[in-house]
């Protein structure tokens, strides 16, 4: 990873969160129980096989592949309020910019992460994938999901639903924000060290 | 099967010099679920416990739902603006009587059989009060109340001894250190409005406080924190520091009496608080647009953004660190959750919100799990080895003297476990005195 | 890992007078394991306790697992008619005979060595009896049985004691009323092969007691439902007439001598019991066909699909409440659950019988589980507050005499306290006894 | 909405539930581990769009545009007997005719259920959706769930399968029938108090 | 909440001679917690208790993780070769040191402040020495070791006591057996690099030990299994043999000292052990192989993937069932996992090996899972009925002389009961001892 | 069900398991978590619908037509080591060839089986399915299985992923390898006495 030097403390990788982009992404948040019914049934295999491929690639610890699926200005939004809420002035328990979320990766890698010490095994059921069309072109995915986090004889689930919104590249959808809302997000959770 | 409270006198009977001694603490202190029954009893509410802050409930018959140790707790703000702390337990059978984690109410109305209180706890209605009966006397059964109540800088406390010595007094020295970590004069005050994280460990409370004050672990427990930024990044950013052998370092730590305990992170977050501050998300984004509207005044408005680098423990379940609240939660003898609690400045700037929130999930995110792991680590090996009956507290005996609390405030390294051996003696004595109670509950009172 | 039968013994100690007073409880008696496990000894079982009901197990052979507390006993039917309840534990090793819900057998082999039992309990083989040894005698293996078993109009109780005087003295005035709840004369029997809805409660089995003939809570807990129905239906529904201030009620509670309790409700289902039906489904096309068939009596017929009307609880565990049985059946001192049997009459009329089925789950979806929250929202505020020591059970006193168990039945209003009162007497009674002994085992009984 | 008024207690909403209706639901209950593969892609696929939209409905309370998913003479159904049993002969955890089932949504949604004071949240994996065609013309769409439910910081599960009979109407489907068979229906189950 | 360890201490007050019995012994030593967290004490290292196998430490500084009862050890491989037990819980805090399973290191750095010690111990390091004072000797801080460790053809036992007799004198007769059932010579090793498989039952661990050397089970509990094999295959499968009287029969059951047991079963199994395996994946086609390779020393070859047909049980927690090492990890009194390890011979010939694994799936599959079923229905019978306070051990008292570790060897038919009796006669005896103490321990010991 | 005599014992119904199978096992096992994305929809419903009435065959207990789902030479595998691991050197939790399958299925009906007394309830939930080609012409599948099992009031749950391996029979596919590997796979488990 070239990009795991010193240079990222003021390059790229992070200039695109702005006040515009939290607005963005509240307001996402604020809409999202709106939404009415999914594409037809090619789109929303499109998008199933993008999300099962990508919780694929985490279950698996394939944390390359898992990034390359991101556009440069990604966002990997994990809130603690219920919906969303408003990230400029909330904590989340997960706010990634394209360089946190390689922060985060290069951390999980470099094995020093005591809960990780052994690492967790993962399975990550991820269903109900509808998917919609949003005005500016991007592809709005809707999943649920189901993770099973298994470490030293103890189960954890973490459950909640993803909110994809994809970015066409090409032939290919990239994810350009990825919002996991845990249906307990406000409540105490254990340590969470794997990516939702 | 056995619910907390129910076991609450087993513990009394324990030798608690035996078991808390000067360079060692026996193991039942962190295992044994009678004791911890006893601490909840004796340890939260016997001593002034933090509540919640005033800026949760900033207006006019504003509530929210805590707790004191175990116990419920609604804490309101009366129609005069007065703060009071309500058991949240009815006085006819028990019931929770507020199930919402905040509001706005003048009155409580109990679900299971209407009884009502008002936010100040009275009893104002009873149903059909035509059948209670001659000696039913409703002045007899307002919610208890902690009888005293007091804030400081916005931080409520309660205490269950009507008689206890005054906040400020119970404060002491740390006082004036929450007026240095919220800084800005007297008129600054503090802002609990942006969430808060909650944390879960399958680990005792008290390991929670041992680590307080304690600048050894850093370099073990984070070291997943520390290296991420020296190889991505760059040597002196947060935590950084501890790498050094801490006879060098200018951080210290200090104790207080009561159990009070503090770290003194910024000398070595240098030139600036906010040059030790890792990339966060929005950095470069921010940090511009600042130094464009702020001109030479931009550093120190990215003091704003940056952790207070001052880690201030008060005894028992109150702690500031980076820019946050924490409140130690016991539920059980190996059970804890912490609740961090973002807080921002009556004065915050605009542009260095967003800044501070990205700041303070860094830390959630890449150095708490690693403590957590590492209490869960030590519950594990407490509970299981009976033959290994002690922790090892003497660290640093005979390198400071030891501390009394007629002392007030003594300056030690910051790998010296005198804080932690400070702070068991408080705990021994309250554990060795009787439990507090309440005007009225005392009399009737049933040996459980 | 504490099992609850382990415990039992020690709760012995406690000062039952201390705990339970005339206008107070303490917590312990609802929270503590201990006192739960003592219950399980000294309550179910030591007094006629329900069991089952005879049309659960019509047939020669036929067999149902229940429990006595929390004791394993398989219901059974023996070849010749008798009915016999059996605890269901191999007198070898322990093991649960059997597993099944219910079935028809005349002998139950056990799993694991293959010992055999008749369905009267005796043993009758064992496998390869030429290695058991000398000492080895079969009758002395039998399984445990309840020395008495009785029934009572198809309710069948038994009782560990075998010198307790007979269920019809123990059900005293309350047989009168079963005789009433069922009606139609002595040759109605009641029939339970409608399934059985199953609900948990985290929360303690005498909080169901505690609202077993109580007037006060359905306005507060039951306002969910009572709103359902002033809003989108009429005035005069179910459970509508508890607005009204009871001392104008024509309701009235009893209570009976052994810890029953009696609350009715029909002076609020008027004209008919069916005129206070809600809607259910089917409602119009079941009204129209039983009106075209029966003519003037259509008014009568469709009673059988109405609610009783009669809420009637047997202590310890047997209430009658709408038209459904309910038995209570304790798991822990904090986890209950109560099993639900809606049953018909042998004479219901096939019109009548999807009406009562629905007119059934009305309850269990929109009433109970406003209970069920109650309770655990009781027991939480119980468990918690260590300091609230009691829970206040002392409305009424002064408008009504203390109830005396030689009085026989005694009428309250249906917001007085006084029937919860009455049983927390008997329960205080049967907790200063000795736990029932069973023949044969009472000696080499080692102090648990 | 305008049914909630007393007229409802004579009216049609309720009205067919007949003895034959009954005996429909009995049989279908009983016939329902009989069925061969699913019809094609496309029909599984709006099946599954269907099962998911109104998955999400439950899951973002948006009840007025759920019962606007069932016919007018739906049924929804919870059998407490494995198999579905007979309804009519038997207690369910749910029966709901149309009014009762308009009933259940005002009780929900007036605010006075105390165990919904908080009110929970929900996430519900459904998968396993296949299709099959009745004779009838009616569209038969089994399917698995899995929901998870916080409150308070206590999670529930509540996991089974559905059988959805879809009506067509137009061009969309309809839900006819929609009946949740929990795998521990005849157990102990906790308060109940959501729509599975 | 209460943690297993806490409550040693709390079954000490017991009289064991009341609940253990000739023929007889009372529900509570499977359900009572006390007694069961006693036994982690007093049982679990108190006596020679196997640890692991050397053939998991092959090399130099390997290591696996392991337990003495509840406690967590590491088992370790010094440099020099030597094999050292040492309790996983680090001598300042507490922290369980090494998380990995096993591994290869020369030395373990304690996670949460950094102190390390080497594989045999010692504390090699303390982060930042110039701290921690005058009176700080690391000497004293060495992680507590087992005081004996030995091994015997490869199985490595621990035991707390250092003046413990040898392992060998421990084992006695059984010593014999291990040999027997290896095989092959001195020089032939057993071999565990073939997985392991965990099965967790809610049952007491000593259910596991009741069913070790008993023939009357099989019968009745692996019915399942007895039945596959004559539905679908030949009479003469494994186990079928237990259908005939136990009289009639070639096998037996031994007794030897400290609580070891035996069952042969190899009379069983004619003509050769081979003969009486189900035919398991891949059999034909490894037979023909063989065949083809080894003519006529064929059969001998097979006997290699054939059950071994011998049951040994070494007390308190190492079995030898078919091919593999049955380890009983007790967790709660109710709760109990075994490690199934599958093992091989150091002369496995290749074409065996896969016939070997398979043969050895069929029992965990088919046979494994009826013993977990009976133990978990007879603890639950236990548990919920302290009226029946016995299990019955009497079988075949009369028929064999009472057992005494002064014979030796005895030698009983297989469903006589007596091999219980044996053990639980070593197991009151440890019980009715004080716990073992670790040197530097028991100084200083604070009475739980 | 007329292979069920003696005559299995040795029939072809087991020769097929050789080194070579037990190699292909291995290596198939190790390669598994290099697999790229999807095939189109259309192969990735096909799939669905197998992997969605297997999987309803056996919550339905209908093990007669669930065996006929896999060709004369299948193997069911539930590895212990995570990943799979050499199952010829090596235990599994189960390794069924299709004698033993046979054999495990006729174990089960018999009724004798202790922990089946009464027989726990079942609910599938299998999602993520995805499908691959191989060079063989086989198609391979993965899918995420979240397996609910209820029995006298306790609930289990088995969780993992699934690799079916399918052969073309004609016009449909047939199961020739079916892998299930838990998340939790190396950890302690209760009594495993149904078919994942
Ligand atoms: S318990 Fe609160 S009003 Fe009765
Ligand atoms: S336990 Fe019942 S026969 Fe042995
Ligand atoms: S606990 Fe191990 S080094 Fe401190
Ligand atoms: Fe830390
Ligand atoms: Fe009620
Ligand atoms: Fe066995």
């Amino acid at each position: 990873m070239t990009e795991a030097n010193g240079s990222w403390a003021t390059n790229e990788g992070s200039r695109y969160v702005t006040d515009e982009l939290y607005e963005q992404l509240r307001e996402a948040a604020a809409r999202s129980n709106t939404l009415g019914r999914s594409l037809d049934a090619a789109a929303t295999a499109e998008a199933a096989s993008l999300v099962h491929f990508e919780a694929r690639l985490l279950d698996e610890g394939r944390y390359g592949e898992w990034t390359a699926l991101f556009t440069e200005d990604c966002i990997y939004w994990v809130p603690i309020t219920p919906g969303g809420g408003d990230p400029r002035s909330e904590w989340s328990l997960v706010f990634d910019d394209r360089r946190r979320l390689l922060d985060r990766v290069a951390w999980l890698e470099a094995g020093w992460v005591h809960p990780r010490n052994p690492a967790p095994t993962t399975c990550r059921l991820v269903s109900n994938v509808e998917a919609f069309d949003q005005p500016d072109g991007m592809r709005l995915v809707r999943s649920n999901f189901c993770i099973h986090e298994s470490r030293r004889g103890r189960m954890r689930t973490w459950v909640g639903s993803y909110e994809h919104v994809l970015r066409r590249d090409g032939d290919a959808w990239l994810i350009h924000r990825k919002r996991a809302m845990l249906v307990d997000s406000a409540e105490a959770h254990e340590n969470l060290v794997i990516i939702l | 099967m056995t619910s907390g409270a129910e076991r609450a006198g087993r513990g009394a009977g324990r030798d608690y010099d035996q078991l808390v001694q000067r360079s060692r603490v026996h193991r039942s202190v962190y295992v044994d679920g009678d004791i911890f029954a006893e601490e909840m009893r004796k340890i939260f509410g016997a001593v002034w416990t933090y509540l919640g802050h005033e800026s949760e409930i900033p207006e006019a018959n504003d509530f929210k739902a805590t707790r004191l140790g175990l116990r419920p707790v609604l804490l309101t703000r009366a129609q005069d603006g007065s703060i009071h702390a309500l058991l949240n337990r009815c006085m006819h059978r028990g019931t929770v009587v507020c199930t919402a984690a905040s509001g706005n109410a003048r009155s409580f109305t109990c679900s299971y059989h209407g009884w009502t209180y008002s936010n100040t706890g009275k009893l104002t209605g009873v149903p059909f009060p035509g059948g209670t009966g001659p000696d039913f006397d409703r002045s007899e059964l307002s919610l208890l109340a902690l009888p005293q109540v007091e804030s400081y800088r916005g931080f409520i406390f309660g205490v269950l001894d009507a008689k206890a010595p005054s906040l400020r007094e119970y404060l002491g020295p740390a006082a004036a250190l929450l007026d240095e970590w919220i800084g800005g004069g007297r008129s600054r005050r503090l802002v609990l409005r942006h969430g808060a994280r909650r944390i879960a460990a399958n680990a005792n409370w008290k390991l929670y406080l041992d680590g307080a004050a304690d600048g050894l672990h850093p370099l073990f427990t984070h070291r997943s924190f520390i290296e991420l930024c020296s190889s991505r990044y760059r040597p002196g950013l947060f935590l950084s520091e501890f790498r050094r052998d801490p006879d060098d370092s200018e951080m210290y730590s200090q104790i207080m009496p009561n159990g009070h305990q503090y770290l003194d992170q910024r000398p070595s977050m240098t030139p600036t608080r906010w040059s030790a501050a890792r990339p966060m998300p929005g950095m470069e984004h921010g940090v511009e647009r600042i130094r464009a509207t702020h001109g030479e005044r931009a550093d120190a408005v990215l003091e704003q953004a940056a952790f207070a680098g001052m880690n201030i423990f008060i005894f028992p379940n109150l702690s500031l660190v980076d820019n946050n609240i924490g409140v130690i939660q016991p539920v059980a003898a190996n059970r804890t959750e912490i609740h961090w609690y973002p807080v921002t400045l009556s004065d915050q700037l605009d542009e260095t919100l967003a800044l501070r929130m990205r700041n303070g999930e860094d830390s959630d995110n890449f150095v708490n799990v690693d403590d957590v792991e590492n209490w869960e680590r030590a519950q594990e090996g407490l509970e299981n080895v009976p033959e290994a009956e002690w922790l090892h507290t003497g660290r640093g005996i005979g390198t400071s003297e030891p501390y009394d609390e007629s002392q007030g405030v003594a300056t030690v390294a910051i790998t010296n476990e005198e804080p932690m051996r400070a702070y068991q003696q408080v705990w021994k004595r309250l554990m060795q005195a009787p439990a507090p109670s309440l005007s009225g509950v005392a009399e009737g009172s049933v040996p459980a």
